[in-house]
């Protein structure tokens, strides 16, 4: 077969979201790739300019709609940074409660659109099943499955209710015994390591030259979490361990995110049993009516890897000068074609879920 | 001890108030060393100064941005964070930020360059991952980048020639939208009770839409127009 | 008495009924006699029409029925609940009438093709590989009286169509002009080249055993002892090549649809979809079927009563082998989705090493110990025991000595 | 062996949940003939109470979405109209009420076959019931929960907490207005706020107790 260039997307089954990646194939060996976003851009670091901070943030719920609330978190605390406010530290431990919950709600999408990538279809119906109770939390938390709009400048919308800890303390345990299941349906099916072990391998020195973060780099084998390093929320208080893999291929991206989830459930444990008392948002706080003009970048871990924002203000409005948001998945998506040649036409589900694309932050 | 001391010195003095960073608990002078050396290129950094813990901030030229960010990388700054560019409508700031795994510090390096021809060299010789920030910058604000391979849209359509996060190209928010029809409907009225004569048509359609019936409808029909 | 000469006497009675009705009645022109003619012409056309219209007609109720099977049970092995459309509306039923509701939905919907295909050799496809695929249904014997025709070399016979299918796939592969769908073609000729002689070959030792090519012979040899029992390397095989050959999940490359939209079915909709996959179900019935033919004592019942006894006294052999027959397969269709609902999908490249390094050597081996025991012992070939106890120690050792010597890591 | 190892564990856990099935209900909700139901903070259509809304139009100046619309009833009475089609469901409007005359109900089946229906009048929005029905005892939390019993739903806290979180709560909704800051003085945590503060507490009361009956009864 001569070579041609094949869509893989951005209708198409293999992309979850809205994006095309351009290959050139030679019969199945892929020769070359393009990465083409765009599809789902919506302005809205255009908008943040137009809008006061309140009223911009029900927006970064819809960010990223698998990982919601560690966008509206993000902003806060950029937001927060750059005002010189410190939350109440009852409510930097309902932010963690509600940021780990969100990044295993997220990495079980994930799991579940990886693995019926790869035909296994009863996965995404068990990861979806179980991300169901995790939306069962959000709701009693915070009156929604999806956008949240919790997280407030200051502190949070709302104390946890009675029953939530009991309740999520429950769903952390079930959610162990789980991750066992998905173990033994993925991790020890002979078909699943051998379409995962040694495809799309990405050496630590390209990642970190091409700018990757989160899972993936950590897939690389770099300890590297922004909880560890620039710690937020009083991360740095709490105990967990950052799992890192060897080869950087899929399969240790896999591992990587399913060791993340079983973090995340210690965290979430540990922030609720050892939540202090106190306000949920600071008493009498206010939002200035001007920003103080200055700049401010504030990293946080996304589950997707590093998201960042940086925020401008300039000393006359209420709305922000400049608002920049950084996607980790648009380092990934755009890093693909850097690493995915001489993979086969049936690697790309798998190398380019690795990614975990969320197209709505990619194109913001 | 002298940087820590120096730390908070500037800190309270810059910031005023505690900031939700946790300060790191020793301190080996890193940023201090990072900001001597780069204080030595005087021809190309302005200034260059710790912010607070694991914060440095550097103001450079533009034309030195490349051999900035080299002495950046061999002094430990291994991760291009982000690249992104702030309008101040006669000037363009470039704004780089780069993490040092290691130190555990981020540098945000700042570099002015002209608003009506941006232009400034490419990282992409230091850090592969800067051509996809840098794309992403001209895509949105114009900024030229030589060296960087493939500079293309690669978030608006190819065929766009506007620079939409620029500070000229002006969106009216719904807010002020809705600000500016409720004005000229007020007028309108205002208009209407004070004259006999009947009101012009699109001031009359407006007025009946917004009977008790459907209250936001024309708003949202010419904002959804705009 | 086969189906046939049943089929036969039924359509004789039947006419010849109604032509002594038509005498009776007093008409006896020239146009009766050119009837009673004509029927002495057709007498056999029209029985075989009666058998194949039979055939088809229980090759597409077994469809419906693995098609419900297999979502019911996947929906089940995945927690949760499977379609529930039932007469009473949705979720009050069994699920039944769903798939009616699906063909009438695939039987309205609007024929495309592309505008640069080869639209006949497009329109082609499908109707090669249900015909194919019904063909094989022909061959295969529900019960000793129960054949649409008793064929010396059935088995020969039901493998040769059985292989056609993946010509069919890559002419309607090749005539969208997709390049999906060109993936997908090669894919599946690739998949057929890899397995089809594994698949071949595992029936070999079959035939030794039982020495003959008629399928229904070869189920009366497997009275004392089933073959699958004697010849377990060969019934692995046969599992994993027949599995890439029907293109169910952990080997369905060639309709991927992660990687290629829908594979070679990509520009397929409507009729032709519909079609296609309905070839697929008759495929799986038919490769099930053979498996339980060759391995699994056909249908003679494992436990009796092997008659149905009648209340009037007497004994009726009428739908118990045939029912027999039925639940074997529908169990082994059971066990490809419950396989299907565990595994994921292997690689090109994988299946090729599969079908090539794994199955083939398997195949040759077991085929190598058959003859063996032939040339070598063959008195024991007689007694089922000994010869079962043969062809499962040595194989496991076999596998042992290789498994310790990280032969399938 | 080899085969058993490539397929055995995974055929073993999709078997136990075939089997499980079999006594258990599978996971499945069957929507519209079962309904989960939803606690009480959960964010549905709003409620609009003519007698507490005193149609100030402070919830139509805090949607980011500019969906609400002060509509003129009657005379000299005006009250939110909101467009559902725009509404992103974010509570502002719910939490800036000075009068808590506006409440969200756990009524999310809000799917119409034309998009003026999306537009609620304020007759509408008074009519609205709140329609969190169906079982409690779903399948999935039954699992987490083994032999345990489920607990309920919680409601709402009748008395919004103590007098400092209240203060603070409506500061933070005074903050949500975009002119807040000219409003209103930040008060100190004791204070309490002023006599129509309090009014507003004992109003918000209302609905949420008649809920938290409509709770029970629905379990039971």
């Amino acid at each position: 077969m001569t070579e041609m260039w094949l869509n893989m997307g951005p209708q198409h089954p293999s992309t979850h979201g809205l994006w095309d990646l351009l290959v050139r194939v030679d019969g199945e060996t892929i020769k070359e790739a393009v990465t083409k976003i765009g599809y789902l851009h919506r302005g809205v670091e255009k908008i943040a300019e137009n809008r006061i901070i309140e009223k911009f943030l029900p927006l970064n719920d819809r960010l990223c709609y698998v990982a919601n609330s560690s966008w509206t978190a993000l902003f806060v605390m950029t937001v927060e940074e750059l005002l010189g406010v410190v939350p109440p530290e009852r409510a930097q431990s309902i932010r963690v409660v509600l940021l780990e919950l969100q990044r295993i709600a997220s990495h079980l999408v994930w799991l579940g659109a990886y693995c019926s990538d790869m035909g296994l279809l009863t996965m995404i119906l068990w990861a979806w099943r179980d991300r169901e109770l995790i939306l069962d939390l959000f709701l009693l938390l915070t009156g929604a499955r999806i956008t949240h709009n919790f997280p407030r400048v200051g502190g949070v919308r709302n104390d946890i209710p009675p029953t939530f800890k009991e309740r999520t303390l429950k769903t952390m345990d079930y959610m162990d015994e789980r991750i066992k299941e998905y173990e033994m349906i993925c991790s020890e099916s002979t078909l699943f390591v051998m379409r995962t072990k040694g495809i799309g391998v990405l050496p630590l020195e390209k990642a970190k030259s091409l700018g990757c973060t989160g899972p993936v780099l950590r897939a690389s084998g770099m300890k590297q979490d922004v909880r560890k390093d620039d710690p937020y929320l009083g991360y740095d208080k709490l105990d967990f361990e950052v799992p890192i893999g060897k080869n950087g291929d899929a399969w240790d991206r896999y591992t990587v995110r399913l060791e993340e989830m079983r973090q995340s459930t210690s965290l979430v444990r540990q922030a609720l049993n050892n939540m202090p008392e106190g306000d949920f948002l600071i008493p009498n706080f206010k939002m200035p009516k001007t920003l103080p003009a200055r700049a401010v970048y504030r990293r946080a871990e996304d589950p997707r890897g590093e998201g960042a924002m940086y925020i401008v203000g300039d000393g006359k409005t209420n709305k922000p000068y400049r608002l920049k948001i950084r996607s980790p998945t648009y380092v990934h998506l755009l890093a693909i074609p850097h690493y995915i040649k001489g993979a086969r036409i049936s690697d790309v589900p798998v190398i380019m879920g690795g990614a975990d694309p969320c197209m709505a932050e990619v194109d913001r | 001890m002298r940087t820590t001391a120096a730390n908070k010195g500037e800190t309270s003095a810059e910031r005023g108030v505690g900031v939700a960073v946790a300060s790191g608990g020793e301190r080996r002078g890193f940023e201090e060393r990072v900001v001597l050396r780069l204080r030595k290129l005087n021809e190309t950094v302005i200034d260059a100064s710790v912010q607070n813990p694991h914060r440095v901030i550097a103001n450079v030229k533009p034309e030195g941005i490349v051999d900035v960010c080299r002495l950046l990388m061999s002094s430990g700054f291994d991760h291009l964070s982000c690249v992104t560019c702030v309008d101040y409508d006669t000037e363009l700031e470039m704004v780089y930020l780069i993490w040092s795994y290691k130190e555990k510090c981020l540098m945000e390096l700042r570099a002015r360059i002209s608003g009506t021809e941006p232009k400034i060299s490419s990282l992409t010789s230091i850090w592969t991952g800067a051509e996809f920030h840098e794309r992403e910058a001209y895509d949105m604000f114009g900024v030229h980048f030589e060296g960087c391979p493939n500079l293309t849209r690669v978030l608006l359509p190819d065929d766009w020639a506007v620079f939409p996060l620029r500070k000229s190209f002006k969106v009216e928010s719904i807010h002020d939208k809705k600000k500016r029809l409720d004005g000229e409907k007020a007028k309108a009225v205002k208009t209407q009770a004070e004259t006999p004569a009947p009101p012009p048509p699109g001031a009359e359609k407006s007025a009946g839409e917004k009977g008790d019936k459907d209250p936001p409808r024309d708003v949202i029909v010419q904002k959804e127009g705009s | 008495m086969d189906l046939y000469s049943t089929v036969h006497g039924l359509v004789n009675w039947v006419v010849g009924g109604l032509l002594g009705l038509l005498e009776g009645w007093g008409f006896r022109g020239p146009i009766v006699q050119l009837v009673i003619w004509l029927y002495g012409v057709l007498e056999h056309a029209l029985t075989v029409a009666v058998v194949v219209v039979l055939v088809l007609v229980i090759g597409l109720l077994l469809v419906v029925v693995m098609l419900w099977i297999e979502r019911k049970l996947i929906g089940r092995l995945a927690d949760r609940r499977a379609t529930m459309l039932g007469f009473r509306g949705i979720g009050r039923g069994t699920g039944f009438i769903q798939l009616f509701a699906d063909a009438i939905k695939l039987f309205v919907k609007e024929d495309l093709a592309p505008r640069k295909a080869d639209k006949h050799v497009f329109a082609a496809g499908p109707s090669i590989l249900v015909a194919s695929s019904v063909l094989v249904l022909v061959a295969i014997p529900m019960s000793e009286g129960f054949a649409a025709s008793n064929l010396n070399d059935g088995l020969l016979f039901a493998l040769a169509v059985f292989a056609f299918a993946p010509f069919a796939v890559f002419l309607s592969g090749w005539s969208a002009n997709s390049k999906y769908t060109l993936i997908g073609g090669m894919r599946s000729a690739t998949q057929m080249i890899s397995c089809e002689i594994p698949f071949l070959l595992s029936t070999v030792g079959v035939v030794m055993l039982s020495g003959t090519f008629n399928l229904v012979d070869i189920v009366k040899m497997q009275g004392d002892i089933w073959f699958v029992f004697l010849q377990p390397i060969a019934f692995v095989v046969y599992l994993v090549a027949m599995v890439s050959e029907i293109e169910r999940i952990p080997f369905d490359l060639p309709e991927a649809e992660a990687e290629l939209v829908e594979g070679w079915q990509t520009e397929y909709s409507g009729l032709k979809f519909a079609f296609a996959m309905m070839a697929g179900y008759i495929r799986g019935y038919a490769g099930c079927a053979l498996g339980v033919l060759l391995f699994f004592g056909g249908w003679s019942s494992p436990v009796p009563p092997y008659t149905l006894p009648l209340p009037w006294g007497g004994e009726l052999s009428g739908p118990v082998p045939e029912l027999w027959f039925l639940i074997k397969v529908l169990l082994l269709f059971m066990f490809l989705v419950w396989v299907r609902a565990a595994l994921g999908r292997v690689r090109v490249d994988q299946i090729v090493n599969i079908g090539w390094k794994r199955l083939l050597p398997l195949a040759l081996f077991n085929l190598a110990l058959t003859v063996a025991m032939f040339v070598f012992a063959p008195d024991l070939i007689s007694d089922p025991y000994i010869t079962g106890a043969v062809f499962f120690m040595i194989p496991l050792g076999i596998i042992i000595m290789f498994w310790r010597w990280g032969w399938f890591k | 062996m080899g085969v058993v190892q490539v397929i055995g564990r995974p055929l073993w856990i999709t078997l136990k949940y075939l089997l499980r099935g079999i006594r258990r209900r599978p996971a499945t909700v069957l929507y519209p003939l079962e309904k989960v139901r939803l606690p009480y903070q959960s964010r549905g259509l709003h409620k609009l109470d003519d007698e507490k809304c005193t149609g100030c139009g402070a919830c139509s100046r805090a949607c980011p979405n500019v969906c609400i619309d002060m509509v003129q009833v009657a005379e000299k009475k005006k009250r939110p109209g909101i467009d559902i089609g725009r509404c992103l469901f974010c509570g502002y409007c719910v939490d800036v009420c000075p009068f808590g005359a506006m409440h969200m109900t756990g009524n999310y089946e809000l799917a119409v076959f034309s998009r003026k229906e999306l537009l609620m009048t304020p007759e509408m929005l008074m009519k609205v019931e709140d329609t969190r029905e169906g079982t409690l005892d779903e399948e999935l939390w039954k699992r987490v929960y083994g032999k345990d019993e489920i607990p309920a739903w919680p409601p709402l806290p009748e008395k919004p907490g103590k007098g400092k979180k209240d203060t603070a709560k409506k500061e933070d909704v005074k903050a949500a207005l975009p002119d807040a800051g000219t409003k209103t003085e930040p008060k100190k945590p004791g204070d309490g706020g002023s006599v129509q503060d309090d009014d507003a507490k004992k109003t918000e009361e209302k609905p949420m107790k008649k809920g938290n009956e409509g709770t029970a009864e629905g379990a039971k």
